[in-house]
């Protein structure tokens, strides 16, 4: 059976032209494809991004003088859809830039694709290292279209995380420490490194250590098990649908322990509605501060573009992580091959890339350079470090109490804070 | 390990018995029209979002939670009617159609859900807020916990009364046991499914909210109590109130209890190969009786 | 009849007699064997078959592409209906047929050996999809009716939340995304999901057109009788949960070099069963070529006509999707190609 | 050695005895009535030596096989057909196919297997219904469907025919010709048992009947026999010093 | 007028005639006999009244037309069908099934009395008020689906095949329960096999073959007629 089909490919394939879309239109159009699920609020807020970082290419002559298209297309956050929408826009759209993927396993499912087609590939979402580092340390001629440009990594978020652990033990003394997380891929940093690395500054241990199943919605056994522990914080990685319960349960149960860590639905704009306010003092690491800390001095004029543009279009109400790094992708690419002087990534992928590699560039979410082929996590987002050695890039905020309202503030690192870091009051 | 125990007997005591609620209405519409309703957990979704557009205080009504409450159930009861009268009544005399219908119903939904509220979950303002630490127990209670345990025996206990001592209410059970004698003794049995339908839904409802404030509210929230439905009501037996009440206590036990050992990885699975065991040794589960609508 | 199907009929009438030369050339070869044609019923089925055949010809990328998905949820559909559809056994856990397979495929490459050839990985994984299908069906055939179809359904449940508690070998949530693709070339892949399919159309035709097709569909009429005829019901029935059990892992097979990875939520999940059982219902049931009809009507509907040419998002094609399944239900409960089927034959002129 | 010999059959549901320690032996070529009032266990007893139930005591024998513990298809494998008393055709099948199936093998890899379109009509012959093959079994008057269950049993080729109630629901006139048909049956070498709750239409058919009531053989013996018995009358008219 | 009258019903399965045609009536307080073979029509003629089966011709009852009642309201007018499944609750005990055969009554006072009548009529069931229907026998049961139908308190009862499977001691009961009701006016509709059981009660009876009429008569006609004693009664 499958060598009749491998005969009958044969022939065919040469015929490949006939494929209405494959042979194409390609004019003079820079065309973008954005992934990202954008029925859900980090999709829908990525997208946002990069259409006005294509505004504001437009604005200023387009790139290499050619006019940009973004086409933006739903994942659903599923590998299969993802297979489906990045085909589309390659084959048949013509895309000379993909940018975007928020859920690994869709990541994961289109990346082998992409190394084929040879068209950049902008990573803007999944902080999987694997993802990048393990298909480059294989073979990294197939797969060198492809990049991160934010968020840092979760092994980089992973020591980030321990030098606020240390932060916090600083502040408030805390030292007993717990670790729950999804059992997810972006993730296993934080299952494998962050126990050791919070143990390794003096007199911090961890007690408790949990992964939870992402179809899990009930959490009193982990917060119990935590409180059992005598943690004075759980660091909670969270991104499925139920944070909310979980904020909700640790919130109005008022367990004694700070809640820390990262919480992809906890960086919603809006999620001091969805919680009715149980957010209360959590926080969350989030590339883009959320957009209330100036970070660099593109940071606050993007986020009032967005403010501006979509204040009437429904939540996010901010543009969220993705979408500062969606926002970064696009103009990084786009002054990459400004230096390449090429977007012809047919015939002159390696300028690009070598551009790509040599560009130093200020994005709203920090300064932003990446990793050489032969470097630890080649053609991934650098870290940027304090003086101090800290990584300053993935800034801590936390909700707090504004009126009745809740507000975000940004409470780390110190450069950047827009606000103290403030303990649950029933502590 | 006492205070384990103990955890696990308080705990699985509360979520048991809003696991009953939601047997009990899947059971009955079961008995009564021999129709398996897989829209079942659906309707529990439809009152929890009920529930969270009457009371967000992002919504546009924010009305007070216990108003919003007894609304959210009253329009799930009536949700339930029009899917029996809109949809099952024309198709209920084919079993497998009637199986498929409810399923797509329930994915229908969820998309109409999703276009409607999104496809994040959402948190409910609990019904009443607040929790206490029970000391020799070692863990928590949420208020709105006790309130679901207290309002679900309170239904459980008024539909009790209902079909044990009034004539209407036996109506419902003895349609269940015979159809034919039913109709030898009067009964008009659109009125007695409509009843049923009403009744589970409403019995969905309270549900809903609960299972939505406890656990989540999400478009995809129906799949998990629709197969506890289907595992309570087949190990207790279906078609039995007493079978699923009985059934829940022993479900909602197991799952706490495996929570609590073996940890939540493994939660479900333990119900469902007891379930699978239960099917194959007892296929008419432990109160099971020979049925009527087969 | 009012005149104007009258003399609709006429016009049909006549084109059906100047194609039934070629039927009864058909009828002649092989009625025996898959059924008898009328000149209209061939046009169709030829004519389908030759535009299924030149579809990279003609067709866009979206719309190859979607025939290509489309190809491989038809040997699901018909691989589902030759055990549901013909025996009256509704199971709801197909998915986990096609999952094994996949799944045997996804391990083995991730877990023994990324370098294993596809010459043991595909027989194993076909292989794997047989012992989970009689593993499901020998103590679940037991039961009958709806107790037969909530213990599928409860084997889907087990083996999606199986999925996470053996993360370490199965990828959890997140799956295995290092399967090798059998090609990127949209063309070839087409013919790769095709041509297997045209097989398994053909055989399972042959199939359910024979002896036990007959005992199948008697076993859902009545299967006391089919015991009384001295046949062995319980026999039968297993074996069409075993001849599904196949083509299912081929399918599986198909899916996971189509995609290049497993998951749970693209290959285990409760939904994937109800939209093979969606596609079969309203194709036809217990039809075989109504499944397969289904299954192209409803994914071209969904990921071409729906996303590429209405641009509809993901929410709504989905609500379009059930609720035209939903309208199937009700009002055409015997099937749109079935009732086409029939249509063509009314049409007909002469005999079919 | 008898064809079929049933011994100390006894069949319990629950509490209820349905049929109670019954023994009796049935010789090739006869054709033997086992008749009592409605109710009375007879059709438990054909269900029994069909296997539909499991005897809870007891043991059948047939051709010199037990076939106790056989399934209902090894059973009628053996030989043995019954025709029961409600008549079930499949629906969607005309005639032809409903008599089609009972002639098919017994295998999963027989795709073609099965009698002749000759055979079949020759089975529909021997009930009279040749005529009628490719119509659907709900466009057939009553006694035609009855006649279709035959046919069907009689595609099996059966050694021995167990007939539930053949003449329920017929005229004079269509028992006569159908008990006819059942005397053909036995020139072609097939051994019958008829139920059916009297005598009437069965005294000059039947070489032999076995009385049940209540579970229990009451008594057995020829037509005339049988009928004069003052157990039999007792048994039928519920207190026999009535009439 | 009669009581209850039947003019040419005809029932239909497919092709198949069950009901050929069957004209008959019903005077008040009287007990009408409908014998006949298995299979005759007897059943289906019962169903067709009750409304249970779709029929052509016409039914009256009390001269309304019961083609446009449903079942249920046949009941509340007071014809009550006692099938030969007896359709009991099975699960129920013997005082609840007899409480949904008044379940749509709203005289309290005459329910308790009615209770109290069935009680009296049938001991063994007021021995065994609490047991569950399914656990008791066949005749009780028979007695029990009685009960409950005189509980819908009933201007006419049709009782199809009362004494089937049971006992000669047991249908002495039911005999007795029938003579006291239809003393103390009751009409009853009784289809029987039981020919010499039909005919010790009936005053006027109806032979059934094949779905039609063959024979009509008073009890004493038929028990004179030939055919009928050798056919039906199994006498010589």
């Amino acid at each position: 059976m499958f060598l009749g089909a491998t005969g009958a490919a044969a022939v065919t394939t040469s015929l490949a032209g006939c494929l209405g879309g494959i042979s194409g239109d390609d004019d003079d159009v820079f065309r973008i494809g954005h992934l990202g699920p954008t029925e859900m609020e980090m999709g829908r807020g990525a997208a946002r991004s990069a259409e006005l970082a294509v505004d504001e290419l437009n604005d200023n002559g387009g790139v290499l003088g050619r006019d940009v298209e973004l086409l933006s297309e739903d994942t659903g956050g599923e590998p299969t859809e993802g297979e489906r929408v990045a085909e589309n826009l390659v084959q048949q759209d013509n895309v000379d830039l993909l940018v975007g993927t928020f859920v690994s396993e869709v990541t994961q499912g289109i990346i082998d694709f992409v190394a084929e087609v040879d068209v950049p590939f902008l990573i803007t979402g999944s902080a999987d290292p694997d993802t990048i580092t393990q298909n480059h340390g294989e073979d990294y001629d197939h797969y060198k279209n492809i990049f991160r440009t934010g968020p840092i990594n979760s092994d980089l978020q992973a020591e980030g995380m321990a030098d606020y652990a240390a932060h916090l033990n600083d502040e408030y003394g805390w030292d007993n420490f717990s670790i729950l997380a999804d059992d997810a891929a972006w993730t296993t940093s934080f299952r494998d490194i962050l126990p050791e690395q919070i143990e390794a500054t003096e007199g911090l241990s961890v007690v408790h250590e949990d992964r939870m199943s992402v179809e899990t919605d009930n959490f009193t056994s982990f917060l119990d098990d935590a409180d059992d522990a005598d943690a004075d914080v759980v660091f909670r990685f969270i991104a499925h649908g139920g944070a909310a319960g979980f904020t909700s349960t640790w919130a109005q149960n008022e367990y004694p322990f700070a809640l820390e860590g990262v919480s992809v639905p906890g960086m919603s704009p809006e999620f001091w509605d969805a919680t009715e306010g149980a957010c209360l003092y959590e926080t969350t690491s989030q590339s883009g501060a959320g957009g209330v800390a100036p970070l660099t001095d593109r940071t606050m004029d993007f986020v009032d573009a967005y403010e501006a543009e979509f204040e009437d279009e429904g939540p996010p109400s901010k543009p969220m992580y993705m979408g500062f790094n969606s926002y970064d992708a696009v103009l990084f690419y786009a002054e990459a091959a400004a230096n390449a002087d090429t977007v012809d990534y047919e015939s002159d992928l390696d300028a690009i890339i070598d551009a790509m590699l040599d560009l130093e560039f200020t994005g709203a979410a920090g300064e932003m350079s990446l990793y050489g082929p032969d470097e630890e996590y080649p053609h991934d987002v650098r870290e940027t470090r304090t003086a101090d050695g800290v990584i300053s890039n993935f800034p801590v905020t936390q909700w707090q109490e504004d009126g009745d309202d809740g507000v975000v503030e940004c409470v780390y690192p110190r450069e950047d804070a827009t606000a103290d870091h403030v303990e649950p009051e029933w502590l | 390990m006492i205070s384990q125990l103990l955890s696990i007997l308080v705990l699985g005591a509360m979520i048991s018995a809003v696991y009953a609620l939601i047997a009990i209405g899947f059971t009955m519409i079961f008995g009564v029209g021999g129709v398996l309703n897989l829209a079942h957990g659906a309707l529990i979704m439809i009152g929890a979002f009920a529930y969270l557009g009457l009371t967000s205080s992002a919504g546009a009504l924010s009305l007070p939670p216990v108003v919003g409450f007894v609304l959210a159930v009253a329009i799930t009861a009536g949700a339930s009617y029009v899917l029996y009268a809109g949809l099952v009544t024309y198709i209920e005399d084919n079993i497998v159609i009637t199986f498929l219908a409810t399923v797509v119903v329930a994915l229908l939904l969820t998309e109409l859900i999703i276009i409607q509220f999104g496809a994040e979950p959402s948190q409910l303002i609990p019904v009443v807020p607040g929790s206490i630490y029970l000391e020799a127990v070692g863990t928590r209670i949420r208020y709105v916990e006790l309130v679901a345990f207290i309002v679900s025996w309170i239904a459980i206990g008024l539909l009790w009364y209902y079909v044990t001592k009034t004539d209407e209410g036996r109506s419902i059970l003895a349609t269940s046991m015979s159809t034919r004698g039913a109709e030898l003794t009067g009964v008009d049995l659109g009125t007695v499914k409509s009843r049923t339908w009403l009744i589970a839904g409403a019995f969905a409802g309270i549900a809903g909210v609960f299972i939505g404030t406890l656990q989540s509210t999400t478009p995809e929230m129906w799949l998990n109590p629709l197969a506890l439905a289907f595992i309570i009501v087949v190990i207790g037996g279906i078609g039995s109130i007493k079978g699923s009440v009985v059934a829940a206590y022993l479900i909602g036990y197991l799952e706490t209890a495996s929570i609590e050992i073996l940890g939540p990885s493994f939660q479900g699975v333990l119900s469902l190969i007891v379930l699978a065991a239960v099917l194959l040794v007892l296929p008419h589960g432990l109160y099971g009786r020979e049925l009527v609508h087969e | 009849m009012s005149s104007a199907t009258d003399r609709l009929s006429t016009v049909t009438g006549r084109l059906d007699q100047s194609l039934q030369p070629l039927a009864d050339g058909f009828n002649r070869l092989v009625g025996d064997y898959v059924g008898e044609l009328n000149g209209l019923q061939f046009a169709l089925v030829f004519g389908s078959l030759a535009a299924v055949l030149t579809a990279p010809f003609w067709g866009t990328f979206g719309l190859v592409r979607a025939m290509t998905v489309a190809a491989i949820w038809a040997i699901f559909a018909m691989s589902w209906d030759i055990q549901s559809g013909y025996t009256g056994y509704i199971s709801f856990g197909h998915s986990v047929l096609s999952g094994a397979a996949a799944y045997t495929t996804a391990m083995l490459v991730h877990n023994v050996d990324p370098e294993l050839s596809m010459a043991i990985t595909i027989p194993v994984s076909i292989l794997a999809a047989l012992v989970v299908g009689l593993l499901i069906a020998l103590p679940s055939l037991r039961l009958s009716g709806p107790y037969f179809s909530l213990i599928t359904f409860v084997a889907v449940l087990i083996f999606y939340r199986l999925i996470p508690s053996f993360s370490a070998y199965t990828g959890g949530e997140t799956g295995i995304q290092s399967v090798e693709v059998f090609t990127y070339d949209p063309i070839a892949r087409y013919y790769y999901m095709i041509v297997p399919m045209l097989v398994i159309a053909v055989v399972l035709t042959v199939i359910a057109r024979s002896n036990i097709g007959l005992i199948l569909v008697s076993i859902r009429e009545n299967e006391a009788a089919v015991n009384a005829a001295g046949i062995d019901a319980t026999k039968f029935k297993i074996f069409s949960f075993a001849l599904s059990s196949i083509p299912m892992g081929i399918g599986g097979v198909l899916l996971v070099h189509f995609t290049g990875g497993v998951d749970p939520t693209t290959f285990i999940v409760v939904d994937r069963s109800i939209e093979m059982i969606a596609m079969a219902v309203l194709g036809g049931m217990s039809s075989i070529l109504g499944p397969l009809g289904g299954a192209f009507f409803l994914i071209v509907l969904r990921d071409y006509i729906l996303t590429d040419l209405a641009g509809l998002s993901s929410p709504a094609r989905w609500t379009i999707f059930w609720g035209l399944v939903l309208a199937v239900l009700v009002f055409v409960r015997e099937g749109l190609f079935r009732k086409l089927w029939h249509t063509l034959e009314r049409y007909g002129g002469g005999q079919p | 050695m008898s064809l079929l010999e049933i011994d100390g059959v006894t069949k319990r549901f629950g509490g209820l005895v349905a049929v109670n320690d019954v023994s009796f032996e049935i010789d090739r070529g006869e054709i033997v009535g086992l008749i009592g009032p409605n109710g009375s266990g007879k059709s438990t007893v054909f269900n029994c030596i069909m296997s539909i139930y499991d005897v809870t005591d007891g043991s059948i024998t047939f051709d010199g096989t037990d076939i106790t513990d056989h399934r209902t298809h090894e059973v009628v494998n053996s030989g043995l057909s019954r025709v029961s008393q409600e008549s079930n055709p499949i629906e969607s099948m005309p005639v032809a196919g409903n008599i089609q199936l009972f002639t098919l093998p017994n295998s999963v890899t027989s795709l073609r297997g099965g009698a002749s379109d000759e055979e079949i009509y020759e089975y529909a012959a021997r009930v009279d219904i040749e005529d009628k093959l490719r119509e659907m079994p709900d466009e057939l008057p009553h006694a035609d469907v009855r006649r279709l269950e035959i046919a069907k049993a009689l595609a099996t080729e059966p050694d021995l025919l167990l007939l539930d109630e053949p003449f329920a629901g017929m005229n004079q006139a269509e028992i006569t010709e159908l008990a006819a048909t059942f005397e053909r049956f036995r020139e072609e070498g097939i051994t019958i048992v008829i139920v059916d709750h009297n005598m009437g239409g069965l005294m000059n058919l039947v070489d032999r009947a076995i009385v049940i009531n209540n579970g229990d053989k009451l008594m057995e013996g020829t037509p005339t026999q049988v009928t004069e018995d003052p157990r039999v009358q007792k048994a039928y008219l519920g207190t026999a010093e009535e009439t | 007028m009669a009581h209850l009258e039947l003019q040419d019903v005809h029932v239909r399965y497919g092709k198949a005639h069950a009901l050929k045609g069957i004209s008959l009536s019903v005077e008040k307080g009287e007990i009408y006999g409908v014998i006949g073979p298995n299979g005759a029509g007897k059943t289906t003629m019962l169903n067709a009244i009750a409304g249970f089966v779709d029929y052509d011709g016409t039914v009256t009852y009390d001269g309304t037309d019961l083609a446009a009642v449903s079942s249920q309201q046949i009941v509340r007018d007071g014809l009550v069908y006692c099938t030969e499944d007896r359709d009991l609750f099975p699960f129920f005990s013997v005082h609840e099934n007899l409480l949904m055969g008044a379940q749509f009554r709203d005289d309290r006072d005459g329910v308790a009395d009615d209770l109290e009548m069935v009680y009296e009529l049938f001991p063994r069931l007021d021995e065994r008020r609490e047991q569950e229907a399914e656990t008791m026998s066949g005749g009780e049961q028979q007695m029990l689906a009685i009960g409950r139908a005189l509980m819908s308190d009933p201007d006419m009862l049709m009782l199809d095949e009362p004494t089937i499977g049971l006992a000669p001691v047991i249908i002495q009961d039911i005999s007795a329960a029938i003579e006291r009701l239809q003393n103390e006016g009751l009409t009853i509709l009784l289809a029987e096999q039981n020919s010499t059981f039909a005919l010790r009660h009936a005053e006027r009876l109806s032979l059934i073959e094949t779905g039609e009429i063959e024979l009509e008569g008073t009890s004493d006609e038929f028990h004179d007629n030939e055919y009928v004693r050798e056919a039906y009664v199994g006498v010589h």
